[in-house]
This record gives C-alpha cells, structure tokens and sequence, in this order.
C-alpha cells in the first residue's frame, strides 16, 4: 500500500513524524537510521533568541510515562540555521516548531522560516507547560491563540502553519475552532498534560520547575479522546500525538481521524524506534487489508 | 570497528550474576561488536520489558571483547531490580558506546579516585592501559570482596579505604584532599563515584589546582543528546547533555550544585 | 504514631478512604477485611432514582490504567438505604457520593443522608464524565458547581460536604474556589480524566459509550499537581486521590498537601489492597520519623 | 473450608507448562486450602506484576485438590502471555473460588457444550461427578491431543468435532441444534466456550425449550462485584455482576448481544 499521506499542500511519505523535543534537530539520530525514511521530523522547539532552559533536574520518570520541564532549550533561530541546519540532509521532511513569548515575536520566526527552503512547514507551539510566558496561556485562551496564530500566518509565506494544542483545557475544541478560525492549516496535539511528581524522602520535587509535562503510554487514552474531538470539531487535518510506542498505536489515532501522527517519548525508548515504526505500520496496514490511508482515517464507527 | 549502520542492538543475556553481594550485579552480554575507550557507556533496556519503565538505564562500559561486553551495576530502584532478574538468553537492547571518556595523561601520573560501583569503567582502563603512571584510591561501604578491585590491583597500585562511619568518611575525605594536592601541577585525577565524592574531588582539584576529571551519572532519558535531561551546567552557565559532551567532564568546565 | 486525621469535624482513624465506585458498598469486601480498618469508604455513586448505566463493554484496561463508562449504575438511594446500609458494619466510617442531574435533585438526596446516623460525611460528584446529564458539566463551570454546593449544603445539616473536582479543566482553581466559596467544608480530587481507547480491527470504540474516565497509576502525575494546586488555593481540608498503589503514594499526596487519601483502581488489583495499605502506610511514616500527619502534610520544599 | 478470615493468598507456582500447542498452558499452583464447585473461577494477579497491567486475570477452575489448583489457559493476549512466563516458584495472588457454578440436575440427563479452552471446569466436574446422566460434546479448534480431553472422555460419554473451516463450523451448529432439541423437556445443557458458541447455544435452548446454563466470559476488573465493569443484562434490562451473580447463567434469565 502506498503510504503518502497529503495535508494540505503539505505531502509526506508515509504518516510518521517524530514530535518535537523528542528527536533533536534530527542529527543526534543519523547513527540510528535515514532520516528520509521518516514522514516528517518536527525539531526541537526553537526561539528567536538562545534559551537556556530550567535547572537541573529536568525529567522524572512516572508510570507508563515521563515528566519533563526542559523549559525549552534552545540556541536560538540564527545558530539553528548557521550550525544545525546545513548539516541535516536535504532529503529529511522537516517541520520548524516555534516558540515566542508574544505574538508579535512569532510572527518573527515565522517570516525567517518562510525563507528557509529545507523548511517544509511551521508548527506553533503554543501549549508548552514548562514556560513562565507565552507557554500554555496562550493555548488555553482561545483569544490568545487566534492572536497568535495571525501573527503567524501573515509572515508564514507558503510554508503550512500547524498549531499545536495543549490538553490542559476544559474544552480543547474551543482552542481548535479558535485556531482554525485565525487560519491554522492543520492542528497537531495533544502537547504534554500537566503533571508533578515529587521525593517523600528529600521532600522536594523530582523537577527542578516543580510541574513538568506528562508524557508517553499513560496519557494515550486523554490524546485518543482529544484528537477524536478536534477531529469532529474542525476541518483541516488533524496530527494526532502522545503515547505511542507501536504500530497498533499509530492506527488507533488514524482510526480516530488523524492524518499523521507524532511519535515523542517512544524515541527514547529505543533511538532507531522512529525509523521501525515507519515499516511496522505499513506492515500491519497491510496485514489488515488497509488500501490507503484515506480509506481508513476517521472510520471510527461510533 | 562501529557499525555504522545502527549502533543499537539486541544481544544476548550470557550471565547475569549478583557478586557475594546480592547488590552488586554482574552482567555479561554477548559482544557488541565493537570497543570502546574506559569511560564511556551504553543505553540498556531489556528487549522484554513493557512501557512501565519508559527510560534505558546508562551504565559504563566495565569491560568489552569479543568475549561480551561486561557491566557491573548496584541495585537501587525499580529498572536496576529488574535488570537483576535478568537470565541468560533473554534480549537486551542497547545502544553505544556513547560519550567522551577518560583522557590519560600518557606523560604524568593518572590517580583513579573510584567511589563503590563507579569501580566500573577502571576494570578496562587497568587491563587495557596497564601504565606506570597509573594507580588507584578506591573507597569502598561493601566489603572489599564485593567489588573488582583485586582485579585492577593485579595491573596497577591500588589501595582502599572502607566507609562505614561517618569518621570514615571524613578520613577518606582528608586522604582525597592530600592525594589531590599531591599531584598539583604534575599529573592529574579522574574520578568516578556517587556526586557526594565528585563534589569533594572537584572541590580539591579547584583548590589545589589539580587537573582532573569527573564522571558524571545524571538521570538520562535518550542517552544520544535529544532529551535535553542530562544537562551539566558549564561554568559559563551554559546546559550541556552530560551523555555526549560527558560523562566525563573536566573539573573546570561544569559546576557541580551544592 | 498516632495515624488519626482531623478534617474539620470528620475525623478518620487513618487517612486512607476507598474510592466511590471501586468499593462497592463495602460489603463486596467484607470477606478481605475488616471495613473499620480503614479510614474510610465512599460509597458507590447514588441517586435518587435507580440508574441501569451505560452498556458494555464497560471497562478498558490501558496503559498503568484502565477506564470506564458504568454511568453510575446503582439502587438508587431507597433501595440503598433498605437494603444496602443496614448490613454495612456500624463501625465502618461511610461517605455517601451523591450523584444528580439538578442542583434540587441534589439537595433531596442530601436531606436524605443528612438523616443517615451511619453516614459520617456527603462526597458530591460534579465531575462524572461518562453520563449525558449532570456529570462533568457541573465541575466544569464554576457558577455550576457553585449551585449545586449551596443546594446540597443547604439541606444537608450537620453532615460535612466534600466536594469532588473534575481533572478535566483548564484551571482546577477557579472550580475549587467556587466550591469553597458556596460552602464545600472539603474537597477531593481528582474524578477520573476523559479518556478513549479504540480497537484497530472492529473500528469500534473499547467502551460502548465511546469516552470514558482514566484512573489508575497513569494519572497520578496529573492528580498530585492538581491537589498541590488545590491546597494552595483553598483554605479547606483536602482529599487527595488518582493512581494510589503504594504507601509512598500515599505520602506524596499527603506531602503535597493533602489531608487525606483515596484509593480507587487499587481496590481491583487485589482486594485485600486497601486494609494492607492501612499499615504499610503506618509503617513508612514511622520509618520516616514522622511523628504525625499534622507536621508532616504540605511540606513540599518549593 | 473456606478460610473466612480472607480468601486472597498467594500461592506459588509448581509448574507452568505450554502443552503441545503453545498456546494453551497447563498452570499448576500450590494448593489454595480450599474446594470449589465446577465453573467457580479464581482471579490470578502474579505478585510481580507491576501495574502496566492494571486488572487481575479471571480463569475457572480446570481442578483443585490437595495437591494443588490447576488453571488451564490459553494465551490471547498481553496478560495471559505474561501468565505463560511464569516459572515454579513465582508466587501468585489469587482471591476466589468465585461466582455461581454449573447446577447439575442428578436426575436427568445434563450434556456439557464445551469449546476449546472452554472444556476447562468440565475436568474438574467429570472427575468429581463421574455420573451416568452425564456426557460431553466437545468442539474444537486445534488437534484434539493438545485438550484434555481424553482426561474427560475416561469418565463420561463424550464425542468431539473438529471445526477449521466455516463448514466445519456450520455442522457444528448442526449437531448443537440437534442435541439440543433432543433435551427439550428431558435434561438440560451445560456451555462454557467462545461467545459466539454460547450465543447459538443459547438461541437454540430458547428455540427448542430446552434448560440450560451458559458460562459467560466478560472482561473484569475486580472479580467481588465492585466495578459493575463485568455486567450481563438480564432479560428484565438489568445489569447484574456476571463475577457474582455468574459467570454461570440460566440461559433464559440473560440477554447476548447481537
Ligand atoms: C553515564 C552513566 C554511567 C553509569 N554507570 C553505572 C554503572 O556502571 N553501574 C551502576 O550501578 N550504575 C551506573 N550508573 C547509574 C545507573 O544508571 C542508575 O543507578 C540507574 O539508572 C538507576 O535505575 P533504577 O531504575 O534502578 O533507579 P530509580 O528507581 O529510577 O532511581 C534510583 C535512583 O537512581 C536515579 N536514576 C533513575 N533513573 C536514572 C537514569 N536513567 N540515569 C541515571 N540515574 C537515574 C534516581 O534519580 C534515583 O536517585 C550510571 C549512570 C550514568 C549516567
Ligand atoms: C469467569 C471467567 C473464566 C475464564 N476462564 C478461562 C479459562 O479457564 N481459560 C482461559 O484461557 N480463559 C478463561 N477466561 C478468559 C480469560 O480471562 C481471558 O482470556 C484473559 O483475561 C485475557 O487476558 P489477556 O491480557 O491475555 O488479553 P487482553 O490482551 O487483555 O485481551 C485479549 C482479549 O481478552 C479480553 N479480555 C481482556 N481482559 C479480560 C478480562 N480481565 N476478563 C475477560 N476477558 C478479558 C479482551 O476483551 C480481548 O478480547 C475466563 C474469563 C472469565 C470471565
Ligand atoms: C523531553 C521532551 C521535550 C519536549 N519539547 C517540546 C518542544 O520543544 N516543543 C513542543 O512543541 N513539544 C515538546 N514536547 C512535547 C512532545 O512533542 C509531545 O507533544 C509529547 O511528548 C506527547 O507525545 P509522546 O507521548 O509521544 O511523547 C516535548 C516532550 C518531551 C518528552
Ligand atoms: C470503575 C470505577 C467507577 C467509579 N465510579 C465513581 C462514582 O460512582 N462516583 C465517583 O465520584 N467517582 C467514581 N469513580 C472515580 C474514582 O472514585 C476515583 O476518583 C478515580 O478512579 C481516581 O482514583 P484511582 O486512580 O485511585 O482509581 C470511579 C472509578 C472507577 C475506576
Ligand atoms: S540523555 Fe537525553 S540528552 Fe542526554
Ligand atoms: S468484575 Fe468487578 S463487578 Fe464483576
């Protein structure tokens, strides 16, 4: 069966992408597979400016999951595409994930990727728990997002701009409306939930933030939920997210409506994970008769 | 002798043994394929288990040949537990060798400080070096026995001192401080322990001027750089991940917290 | 030391309460333990009328947890009161869990056990998500959730309320400051959090009623950040609860700040789980060298 | 002799042994000190499981006694594939005997409808009951050795088909209705097999007029009546427990879907 998937104007090889903050800029990951092989890879959350992150220490792990308050650590957008960028191959589908602490600061980077050639498409991280300013509040009000995304959208040029959705919400339709509304292309979610996990002993906190973002198997069944809602809620496609760890996990989102999916925590788990998971997919999808991805998405019967 | 390919592998559970002390574990893999350099270590995770635990756990290299790749790991939590359970033919993921290693110092004494099981990464470093100007302090809680330590003392000098009371501590702490002055401005220190010791050491290098090195073992969660979780923070407060610019550092390029 | 805890007038020998909806009416465990043993039991949702609940399958096993969509099946409070109570032990401490779709219906079933000499407290459920009415809609909204407060507290005399919160909000303060403002003498949280899990091959949801409630290890990061939230936002005792399987799982919630416990999926994985918690938390408290509940609870270094 | 104090214990593993097909293992541990009666059911729980599986597992009785509980199983999927695993010595929590069990009518004839792995708490019953107005018709999906089947036919009258087509499965259905139709108002039946199985046999107990007792196979998370995860809908539109009001049901008192 033939893998492609189409978003929009955006066409990827098959539906795996590896999320963001989970897989580098790609490079760290170039011993362990062909980075062409991927969908797509979305790359570590980049600001103007470098960010140094939160301190130490910055991840715990939890049952069937992980927290992490990286605070997103970055070198900032001019190192990014002087040092990281000429050496991530040509052949890679590569999506920008953007982070700013105002509108106007996004609107920034997105008009410095929409000059960027090997950048295929945009996604605006306004869901990150782990941020003082311009994190999540951004994502959880859905004026806040709709400013956020026009601010991106007027400087994206034609690169495709996907905005990613916090689940720490009441009603995560709200956000997606929101979204689409201001002129997101296509939603990807669920980011990390909030969470703590902390030491009886030390009596501290195992995170140096004190919250991190939950991630991982456990929170599977609130992204499955989610996706199914945005899924019914919008008409752009939809980039399902959190939890997977096997090609069954993959098909359940499809199965629900997403067109791709994000793979996270799973690359830890084994650093060539991505890359088997692209041939176990298209295994299974074989094995169950699948004729094409748009056969399948959304059958959900319900 | 790297695969290039793809350098995560399943290989084979050969023995898995607790020493005399049913905390120390001894686990031999069938061999990786290639060699590493004493210092540097690899991402283990059990072919079999579920998704309970998330993360690999690191572990220096204590030894590797075509005979297997040799760890030797002290229970503490839930992964090394289970680790421990492991039995000969079972599958092991792992992925390495990662990280920068011990540089010796081919011209000017090398002095091992080790702490209890960071004894680990020294087993290959005295069989491989077998130099002159190498020699060893090992403070220890277990009995000595416990521990590879005849097997270093064998190629180099090697002396230990136990810690059972807090006296002892402040003995070891006292005989750190002197060995490190010692060798101020004539050879240098590496060091590999629990961060309480790699505080002190670095503490006495800065002090003394002594060059040294210090393995780190931050929590880690990919163990190839993308996580951003294992960060040391530089001296110029920069975050660096201790899995590929570490473990092992230079005691004055990283702060060690309080 | 002494394991009794004192949350306001409600005073429990020791701080673990089995979980409404995990423990029966208690009875179903009497032949594992002895139900004075713990600290004590929230009962299964009641309301006034009898309710079938949803069709199965009912219950999916997920990653370190499981969900559910019973939709509150239950006797409705005559038939309990009949035919359930009186053969519950009097010495076993009992939290009836109230269940309606009106803020009346509420304050009814209020006034009933407000007459109930075995009842020691009332558990108000405005955060069930897998019925239509009345359910989560009511602890998603704080004026909501505010009426149904002031109903119940209005009629339910000397008997304390505690309030259960939904996890399935953007801000779990500003529900539970409603909560406390019309009244709630306690809290407890969190209810389950919306969830799905899919079946590849049928295409069809693993739960009949398609969405249903996440528990079980898997959401105690989520639960403990909530409860430390919670307990810095209010000046009342705090019920904590959300994937307990352990005596340290137990102190972290009490260190986060709560007053008490509840344990819920636990109960499934073994029956006797809760009495046995009573004294494996007994017994790490005083390998901690705490010397009571009162100094040790919310004293999280931050 | 039901140790009233509390029914949950954990028992070791004496052994745990696939049969000729692998699917389908013999799980033998210690004894429980207590009995039971045929289509009772135990929940397991391996005391080592960590909570990745959340749910203890149900399985019936396949035979108890003194010399130990036996469980006969096949392997479906994650649970029961980690049941495979385990090894003599392991211990096992296990609460029960649990429900209502198959109701022998000692004065008319009672045929036992067992499928594949459903012939389990027929063994037990075969060997205790060893009646005259007994006797079993036994489908089956894989080779006949790899049931005990042979255990039960030395006891009883029994005859087993085959089924590996959808043939096969047709006359199966066939020779159901047939044996069923033949008890009307005489004697009754006993099912314990794949759902589809019961919900024929059950079709045609109703159709003909004949009693009989279905042993339903829900998913359950508690296995004492707590979760109300485990219901059957009875023909009045309830839902009741099938841990305790079943799993063994008159077929005239419950509703199978569709
Ligand atoms: C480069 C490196 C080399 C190491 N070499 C050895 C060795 O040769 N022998 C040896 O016995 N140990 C070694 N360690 C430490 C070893 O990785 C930890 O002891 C192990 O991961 C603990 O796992 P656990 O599940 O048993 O403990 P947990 O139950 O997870 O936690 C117990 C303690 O270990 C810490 N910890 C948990 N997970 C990790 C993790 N992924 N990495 C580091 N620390 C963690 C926790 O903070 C806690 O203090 C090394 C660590 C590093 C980073
Ligand atoms: C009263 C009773 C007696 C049983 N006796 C036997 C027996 O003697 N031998 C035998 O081989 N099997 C028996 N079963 C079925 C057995 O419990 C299931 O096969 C087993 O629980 C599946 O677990 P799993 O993790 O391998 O499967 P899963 O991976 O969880 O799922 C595989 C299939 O099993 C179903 N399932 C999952 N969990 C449960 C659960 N807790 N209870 C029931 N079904 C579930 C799922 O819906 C799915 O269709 C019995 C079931 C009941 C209710
Ligand atoms: C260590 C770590 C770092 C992350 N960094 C980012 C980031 O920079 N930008 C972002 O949008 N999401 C980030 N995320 C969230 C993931 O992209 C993803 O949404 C989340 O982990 C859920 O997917 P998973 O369960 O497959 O991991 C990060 C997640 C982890 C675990
Ligand atoms: C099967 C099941 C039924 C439940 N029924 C109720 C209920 O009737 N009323 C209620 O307030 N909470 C109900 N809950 C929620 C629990 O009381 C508890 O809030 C939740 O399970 C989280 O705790 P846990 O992770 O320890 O299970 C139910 C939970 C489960 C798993
Ligand atoms: S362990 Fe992930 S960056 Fe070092
Ligand atoms: S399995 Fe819980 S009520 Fe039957």
């Amino acid at each position: 069966m033939d893998q492609t998937v189409k978003l929009g104007s955006l066409t990827l090889a098959n539906p795996i992408i590896t999320a963001s903050g989970t897989f580098g800029y790609g490079l760290e990951f170039m011993r362990y597979g062909d980075l062409s092989k991927l969908g797509g890879l979305c790359l570590k959350g980049i600001s103007l400016a470098p960010r140094t992150g939160n301190p130490m220490p910055r991840i715990a792990e939890t049952p069937c999951g992980m927290l992490n308050a990286i605070g997103l650590q970055n070198v900032g957008v001019d190192k990014f595409l002087a040092e990281k960028l000429p050496y991530i191959p040509a052949d890679a589908t590569l999506i920008a994930n953007l982070y700013a602490q105002t509108p106007e600061d996004f609107g920034e980077l997105a008009a410095i990727f929409a000059h960027e050639d090997k950048i295929a498409a945009l996604e605006v991280n306004i869901s990150c728990p782990n941020v003082r300013e311009g994190g999540v509040q951004f994502g959880q009000d859905p004026h806040m997002a709709a400013g956020v995304v026009s601010a991106v959208k007027k400087r994206a040029g034609a690169k495709p701009v996907i905005v990613k959705l916090s689940p720490n919400v009441t009603d995560v339709r709200v956000i997606a409306r929101a979204a689409v509304g201001a002129g997101a292309d296509m939603l990807s979610l669920i980011n990390t939930l909030s969470g703590m996990a902390v030491d009886i002993r030390t009596r501290k906190s195992r995170l140096a933030n004190v919250v991190g973002g939950l991630s991982g198997p456990a929170i599977k069944p609130v992204a499955l939920r989610m996706v199914h809602q945005v899924v019914q809620a919008v008409n752009v496609p939809v980039i399902g997210m959190g939890g997977i760890v096997s090609a069954e996990d993959v098909l359940e989102f499809i199965l629900v409506g997403a067109h791709a999916v994000q793979v996270g925590t799973y690359n830890f788990m084994r650093p060539d994970n991505a890359f088997r998971l692209v041939d176990e997919v298209a295994a299974l999808a074989g094995s169950l008769g699948i004729g094409s991805w748009d056969e399948y998405r959304g059958t959900l019967k319900v | 002798m790297i695969d290039s390919q793809t350098p995560c592998r399943d290989l084979e559970v050969l023995s898995c043994r607790p020493g005399s002390d049913p905390s120390l574990v001894n686990l031999i893999l069938s061999a990786p394929g290639w060699t590493c350099r004493p210092g540097q270590f690899v991402m283990l995770r059990p072919a079999q288990w579920g998704a309970e635990l998330i993360w690999p756990r690191p572990f220096s290299v204590c030894d590797v040949s075509d005979d297997g790749l040799r760890i030797l790991f002290q229970t503490v939590g839930r992964g090394t537990r289970r680790l421990a359970e492991l039995v000969p033919g079972q599958k092991v993921t792992v992925w390495g060798p990662l990280g920068r290693w011990f540089r010796i110092d081919e011209s000017r004494p090398n002095l091992i400080l080790a702490g209890g099981v960071g004894i680990a990464p020294f087993v290959m470093l005295a069989r491989r070096e077998r130099r002159d100007n190498l020699s060893m302090l090992f403070g220890h809680r277990l009995d000595l026995q416990h521990y590879p330590y005849d097997e270093i003392a064998a190629s180099i000098p090697s002396e230990a001192m136990q810690q059972k009371t807090p006296a002892d501590i402040a003995a070891f702490e006292t005989v750190l401080s002197d060995r490190i002055r010692a060798l101020a401005g004539k050879g240098q220190v590496l060091a590999c322990g629990p961060e309480p010791m790699l505080k002190v050491v670095r503490k006495y290098c800065l002090e003394h001027g002594t060059d040294g090195q210090v393995s780190l073992e931050n929590r880690m969660a990919c163990g190839v750089g993308a996580c951003l979780g294992c960060v040391a923070k530089t001296i110029q407060g920069d975050y660096v991940q201790s899995c590929v610019h570490g473990p092992v550092f230079d005691v004055r390029d990283i702060e060690l917290g309080a």
